[in-house]
């Protein structure tokens, strides 16, 4: 755990946000690019005026797996915890320490199978932190089970003769949940990455980033249809606040609430105005429902970006304030006059 | 019995002065006894009495009015000397209903004193109770002195003047009971009526009406026929200071602050609730202006690791919960230890196994604070021996856990925990200071000769990790469950680094042995048998202990407030002895610890009933051995 | 726990669906009414033509808290578990046995504090099971700490300055699981919760029921300005499949989409055909999720009865199906080939 | 060093016969090196070989490539005699990579043959392991007998003709080192050749590229000079019988396929993946023909969750984990512990605490398994040791649970779960008929006179209550987790009810002493030293203890398979010596139950480095201690 040397001392270069630690994913896994986009996005905030982010101040924890082994890889303060935990963990320190901050990264196994419950109580608190969920739908780390967003009927080492289980939509659940911030972006887009993790960066709470990331041993391929170049034009829609949603060959499609089901059109026959506004912050979280279920069908696109960002209080702070009002109420607790809260009585002469 | 001595000692007219008595007070849930018994308890504290309590009441959802099942208990035991429990046999019992007759009768001690609501008695409550006749007539309070009050009409008849509606009178009556008894006993009555006017303050009538239905029940004692005698007990001599009537989870809750004070960090409390330990988060949460940060999690292992997120951002970190909580925490406590960071996991114990008895008190939960995690684990595990104890032994887990960054485990149990004592209050600037330094500077240089942070470079005394928090500039670095290279703390995968790292982690805890009291001997360290005790059993082993000595017989004993890793002289104290005696509320955990530790032939008292042991069975133990004699002395005296 | 004496033999009385225990909850405890209705239930159902539900082939399994004391007063089969893991325990139960009758019983706390996780995954499994949730806002069986439902300041012995979590929405975190039955009722009316509980266990798959509960005791009231026959008229929305949905005086209100979001009318400015057509059996869930938000800023009124019904393969069938599926392919199993179905060889002479 | 004997043994011209010949194959972990031990070790197993094999991979996560840390490991043992150990240290040595070389070197014996992959020993490669020179420049392999192969080379060379990348033929590359090692020692072609057929029969181009290399690497055996000689090592003399090379995870899950057999029971498994546990499920999951229902559930908690309710449900169930797992588990446990449901929970050791070393071996679960609950909690804890045998102990502890009624431990380990051995295969008709009877019918009167179902009304002999599965009419009844009432099974929070059902279950669990066989002494029962064994350090121990005993040394040795309870003469065995040793992969767990119980001074032999025991070491220790004598003997021998 060295100090980086002179050449990273500058906060504006990746390496400054780089641990001296040899990274230990296999060659070609989608994890390498998010680390990546997190190392850059630090770099990029360093320059940024008025930045107050530095290596001392930013924690990563996670839980276990193979995307939980992130904390190693950057040069800030880090826990790599155990199986599903570190949400728990994390409020525990956002409560302490709201001056931290604080990211927390697991995968989908990690974060949805043994570790849902905590996932889903920190985003309804909006506990103050970034939460990344790389989602390969497979179990890596311990070589290909199906996990809680695989599709059905997924063949897997546990499952030989396919999965049953009707999977997890994350962002779905999180909307469920009460998230106040919800976004996804993919491992093949640095840029995309940076943008989303920034945005997630900025919110105050909770914020949930699902990451599409390809497991290239046990789930190689999992979203090509999506997220590969060639498949993006039809199905990969890219939310803009504001703006009507649209893409497709010159966004000649968009996408429109049927009775409050999303549906897409040709923007043809539609015309525009017909198309569904993006509103991230939409404090009813209908539409953000709507949206993530979209591709549910596993036929229609995918929406992207920064599904809802809402304002909500952010649970350490509220914590904290209540010391300060309980301080500012009692005055400081005093031990002497604590002890002395019930009856007391003189005894011996 | 326990707390022999002379009782009655008439002082020609006026009250008879006593040694002790102990009194029971009994009810429906719905009838108060609980309170009535507080009430009584904080008068007598407040009289100077010692005294010790032992709060009995059903498990957790009410059950059906006038039941058996549906009975509240409260048992008060008070002296003018120094006594250790609330007393084997009840000199009088208050029984507000049939119910509470029918199923506390047998433990008043033969001619101890019946005071009955008759008004209760009717045909439906008896049935309810499971009365085929009515006791009062077929004989069966025979052999004792029974007094029947119609509580429930004088409470009312008391009343006008005051607007309460019947039924809200007549829920005054515990306070009549509660007159009756401060009457018999002498207690001071400002203290209780001052409680009231605190208490509900807020409704004028019911402060009216209970202060009415106390007053009531006063003047009933003195002027009934029925109530002969008026006693009383003086204050027990005792160190002079200021006292306060202290319950082990206040005491609890309490120490942990004085704990955060003392080691200069916010406290911080992760816990889910749980019976009997839910009042140590409900007290703490009161206290947040002390800086203390409580948090109540989605389920006890959110709650334990939300602890070690807050002990890994500098804070003095808390779990509160009782077995089954612990069952769950298991795995992150074992992460806490492999990360090395102090926390102070605080089991309440209660009846075991599964959901059990959780209202009831049991002491079962030893071999799974030390054993129950996988992998070579080991934490130190303390406990504390009675009410007040609590506040010492949260320190003392605090001091262990800063001091070599370790989780710390403490017992307590429910007899504890809702049991209470008179306690000399400490005085605040003598309590140790557990503060400890984080790092704040590399603290190796590297290959490339540059100034680094080892996180897993030890003081070599404590062998305890150097504890750097975030915010601390050039110290940032990564733990995990993963084995941990000696030194740099980077995971590593090293066959010989995993046994250093496993003999590491066991001196630490091992090394602890030396920094704590050393085993006592109370006695003259010549008797046959020592009894060795933990925890709660404290109170009946001294009750038991003394009483042997009032009568000349010779028995030594050792109570052990940290139970692993054992104090250093242990061995050699046990060694000392033909018979060692373990009394414990479980099967025989500790007496399994000290057997394998020491090859003593140590012998296990165990009592699985959910109630604390009495001064009498610890002493009929003991007898049974054949203890009672010196070392060379021959056989037992009877 | 005798069988029932012979009174009590014949099934369509409501005393041969009630064991022989004392029932524990407090005096006026809202528990009391859903255990009538439940055995009401069975009782009417044994009087219809083809009934196949019996005591012996009905089982309640429950975890920790009040709610969860319920097995002990139904004359079947039942299991009182521990805290927060009922939904795990019936899981193995359904798939080991699909011919059986399970309900789960749990409280706000037991169901969605602890036992978050394992809901929210036989929901999306979609496991054969009806689970009732009885919401009382408040942890009653430990004495009266908050719950993740109780609202934002409420003031309990484990909160005294007011929690300040954002308190769960138990029918979107469904929604947003994937839950193919949602549907809420209440502990005032008998008949409607027999209705409910009626159209959970005729659903083929897990079903979900949020019972509002009153805790007479440590949250008295909680429920009075929707629930309390004063309150029905403007607050309480009864759903009725393929009805515009409509309430309050004279049906005046009704409830619309707006972009998504479900927003009260008054049906004389709106028109009826503008009224959201209640169509309980929508495949996409964002509906019935947008129902669920309507009362989220507490003040609109609440939805009661079906949101959600849609049919979805059942977990415990489809694992069943499994297993005949390899006994036909292969053959019942047959251990002695099984040990040589790897290489073998002759040992010895 | 262990199995020790004459080693070669020229037979005139031709391949030379060997009694025995440790083999390790050394690669980057994409060389495919797991597999190339698997296909040699089925190959000696056909031959008639006794064989112990100790596959060894990098922790979860891919390493880099080259590095030591990539480095995989597989390591056999033949021989032509009864062995019990995958040997202290190789004989040969395969290296494919400088990484390899350098991990590995110092595992071979002095004057050991190494085969090198020279064409991975590039600048890059070198520098990559670590290497600052050449190692086969600079004298670091004096004192070996080095082979360089340019194995890649020569495999692609094989190729022409085939339509492979040169890519892809190089991934061939460990089949050609495979046929150098079959030729060397003389191992049949059929059952590699068949193999690749069948694993890889899809694509015809893989097939053929594998079996080039193959054929090519045994071709440059038979005609490269720098090969000089040729061995063999004959077939073992064994039972007769049909033979089947098994690893422990395979055994455990056709062991649990046979008891549900056996049971005449569905089999069900709650599990949630964990290293090195994962394989049974996966096993598992391929044999829904016999019924077999699994279940990846979301947790390990909910895992046994699910197990408890099948179990309700009358199947027979299970779970299955590792130590991280366990101790989440506690609780339910508990739970099954109390309603006293059959249930068998299979734990895997790993390397801990917390994370730890998750692919390394280790037993210190002990203690967790048999004290990991709260309150008193007794469960019976069985443990395999060796490969084979957990296919007996999953019937075992199959068989335990459903007679009484009770959840059962069985712990195995990841040495086991991976390692392989011939397995006899038993008679399947000679398997035990475990099969037990539901309830079906009323089994008391009540008050009232009607028949009715108590659940809790208990065998007289075993004291496992009835078995009611729903379904069947009449026998309705509701289980749980508060105190039930003897008999009845009503809740009960009578006192004296909790004490009377502690001790049942506590007898219930004791009483199983007496239905498992006796402790039996391997030896003459007249020596000084007798070593207590428990899980997979019985191939050491064994091979320890005949080595001795080939040189004429005395010692004796227990194997235990039932740790909780133990059997009922094993204190009596005990007794009988000065000194006893135990060995564990832990700090010493079973050594203290030991001392506890029967107060032996029983000491540890401790071994922490995720590895298992040499025989080498045990026969240390045990002379160590001045063992290797006769009782009436004077001094140790040697
Ligand atoms: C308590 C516990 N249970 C199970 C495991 C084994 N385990 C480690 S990671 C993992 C899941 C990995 O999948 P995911 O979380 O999706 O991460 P990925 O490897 O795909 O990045 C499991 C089951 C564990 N380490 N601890
Ligand atoms: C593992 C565990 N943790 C905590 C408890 C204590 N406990 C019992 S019930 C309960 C919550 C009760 O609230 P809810 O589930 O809403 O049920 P209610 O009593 O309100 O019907 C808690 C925290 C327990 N029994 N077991
Ligand atoms: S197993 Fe998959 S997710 Fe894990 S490191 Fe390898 S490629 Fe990445
Ligand atoms: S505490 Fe509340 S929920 Fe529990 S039984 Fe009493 S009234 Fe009902
Ligand atoms: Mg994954
Ligand atoms: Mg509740």
């Amino acid at each position: 755990m060295t100090v980086e040397s002179n050449v990273t001392l500058d906060p504006t270069q990746r390496g400054h946000w780089t641990s001296d630690q040899d990274v230990r994913w296999c060659p070609g896994c989608g994890d390498y690019g998010i680390l990546a986009a997190m190392q850059f996005l630090h770099a990029e905030l360093a320059a940024e005026e008025g930045n107050t982010i530095t290596r001392e101040n930013t924690v990563f924890v996670s839980g276990i797996g193979c995307a939980a082994r992130f904390p190693y890889y950057m040069s800030t303060y880090g826990m790599h915890s155990i199986h599903g935990r570190a949400p728990a963990i994390a409020t525990g320190l956002a409560v302490a320490r709201p001056d931290l901050n604080i990211w927390v990264v697991g995968g989908d196994g990690d974060m949805l199978s043994i570790g849902g419950n905590h996932l889903i109580h920190a985003l309804r608190r909006n506990v103050n932190m970034k939460i990344l969920l790389f989602n390969n739908q497979i179990y890596g780390l311990t070589k290909g089970q199906y996990s809680p967003t695989s599709e059905v009927g997924k063949i897997t080492k546990s499952t030989p003769m396919g999965s049953i289980d009707h999977p997890f939509s994350p962002l779905s659940l999180a909307a469920g949940a009460g998230a106040s911030f919800i976004a996804r972006t993919h491992d093949l887009d640095r840029k995309h990455m940076i943008e989303v993790f920034r945005r997630a960066n900025a919110h105050n709470g909770s914020s949930l980033v699902e990451i599409y990331q390809n497991c290239n041993v046990f789930n190689d391929g999992a979203f090509d249809q999506i997220t590969k170049r060639s498949a993006r034009e039809n199905m990969f829609i890219e939310l803009v606040h504001g703006e009507p949603i649209r893409f497709g060959p010159e966004g000649s499609k968009g996408v429109t609430l049927d009775r409050g089901v999303a549906r897409v059109v040709d923007v043809a026959d539609s015309g525009i105005d017909a198309l569904l506004v993006h509103d991230e912050t939409n404090p009813n979280p209908a539409v953000a429902f709507a949206l993530s279920e979209l591709a549910q069908d596993r036929q229609s696109p995918t929406v992207f970006g920064v599904l809802r960002a809402a304002e909500r209080q952010d649970f350490g702070q509220a914590i904290n304030d209540q010391v300060l009002a309980a301080n500012a109420a009692k005055g400081p607790g005093d031990l002497y006059s604590l002890l002395r809260s019930g009856a007391t009585w003189e005894g011996g002469e | 019995m326990t707390d022999t001595a002379k009782k009655e000692q008439t002082s020609g007219s006026g009250p008879i002065s006593l040694d002790h008595v102990v009194i029971r007070f009994a009810g429906d849930s719905g009838d108060g006894m609980q309170l009535t018994g507080d009430r009584f308890t904080s008068a007598s504290a407040i009289a100077g009495n010692d005294l010790a309590t032992l709060p009995e009441y059903p498990a957790e959802i009410r059950a059906p009015q006038g039941t058996v099942a549906g009975v509240s208990a409260f048992q008060v035991h008070i002296a003018n000397f120094d006594i250790h429990t609330p007393g084997d046999e009840p000199d009088v019992l208050v029984a507000m209903n049939p119910a509470a007759l029918l199923s506390q009768l047998d433990r008043l001690r033969l001619g101890g004193t019946l005071i009955l609501n008759t008004d209760s008695f009717d045909e439906k409550n008896l049935t309810k109770a499971g009365y085929s006749a009515d006791p009062r007539e077929d004989g069966s309070l025979d052999g004792y002195i029974v007094h029947e009050v119609p509580m429930t009409k004088l409470t009312v008849g008391a009343m006008d003047g005051i607007d309460v509606k019947k039924r809200d009178a007549e829920r005054s009556k515990n306070f009549f009971a509660l007159g009756i008894i401060s009457w018999m006993y002498s207690r001071p009555t400002e203290p209780t009526l001052d409680w009231i006017d605190q208490k509900f303050g807020k409704n004028p009538a019911v402060v009216a009406a209970n202060k009415a239905a106390y007053h009531a029940g006063h003047a009933f004692g003195e002027t009934a026929e029925m109530l002969p005698n008026q006693y009383y007990v003086e204050a027990a001599p005792v160190a002079p200071g200021t006292y306060t009537n202290i319950t082990g989870n206040v005491a609890t809750a309490w120490g942990m602050i004085a704990a955060s004070q003392l080691a200069k960090l916010p406290a911080f409390l992760g816990s889910y609730p749980i019976t009997p330990a839910s009042d140590i988060l409900h007290e703490l949460a009161k206290h947040k202006n002390f800086g203390v940060r409580t948090f109540q999690a989605e389920d006890e292992i959110a709650a334990v690791g939300s602890a070690l997120g807050a002990a890994f951002g500098g804070h003095l970190a808390f779990t509160t919960t009782s077995g089954p909580g612990v069952a769950l925490k298991g795995e992150t406590i074992g992460l806490a230890m492999a990360i090395e960071l102090p926390m102070v996991i605080i089991d309440v114990q209660r009846g075991g196994p599964s959901t059990g008895l959780p209202t009831k008190t049991e002491a079962s939960d030893l071999m799974m604070a030390i054993y129950g995690r996988h992998g070579e684990a080991p934490i130190p595990v303390v406990a504390a021996y009675s009410p007040s104890n609590c506040f010492d032994m949260a320190i003392e887990a605090s001091r262990i856990a800063l001091k070599y960054r370790t989780p710390v485990m403490l017992l307590t149990d429910g007899y504890l925990a809702n049991g209470a004592e008179p306690w000399k209050l400490p005085d605040v600037d003598s309590l140790p200071d557990i503060s400890v330094d984080f790092a704040t500077e590399t603290n190796a240089v590297d290959a490339n000769g540059e100034a680094v942070f080892y996180p897993y470079l030890r003081d070599p005394v404590t062998l305890a990790r150097p504890w750097a928090v975030p915010g601390t500039p050039g110290l940032e670095h990564r733990v995990g469950g993963l084995e941990k290279a000696d030194g740099t703390g980077n995971v590593s995968y090293d066959p010989e680094n995993h046994s250093t790292m496993t003999d590491l982690r066991q001196a630490k805890v091992d090394g602890i042995a030396h920094d704590i009291p050393p085993a006592v001997i109370d006695g003259d360290g010549d008797a046959d048998v020592l009894v060795v005790g933990w925890g709660s059993t404290h109170g009946a082993i001294v009750a038991a202990v003394n009483n042997m000595r009032a009568v000349g017989d010779k028995v030594d004993r050792v109570h052990l407030t940290h139970v692993h890793p054992f104090p250093a002289n242990l061995g050699e104290v046990l060694s000392g002895y033909k018979h060692v005696l373990v009394p414990e509320l479980n099967k025989g955990q500790l007496v399994r610890l000290l057997r394998a530790e020491f090859l003593v032939d140590a012998k296990p008292v165990s009592k699985m009933i959910g109630l604390p042991f009495t001064g009498g069975e610890i002493e009929a133990a003991i007898r049974a051995i054949g203890g009672a004699t010196a070392k060379n002395d021959s056989g037992a005296t009877a």
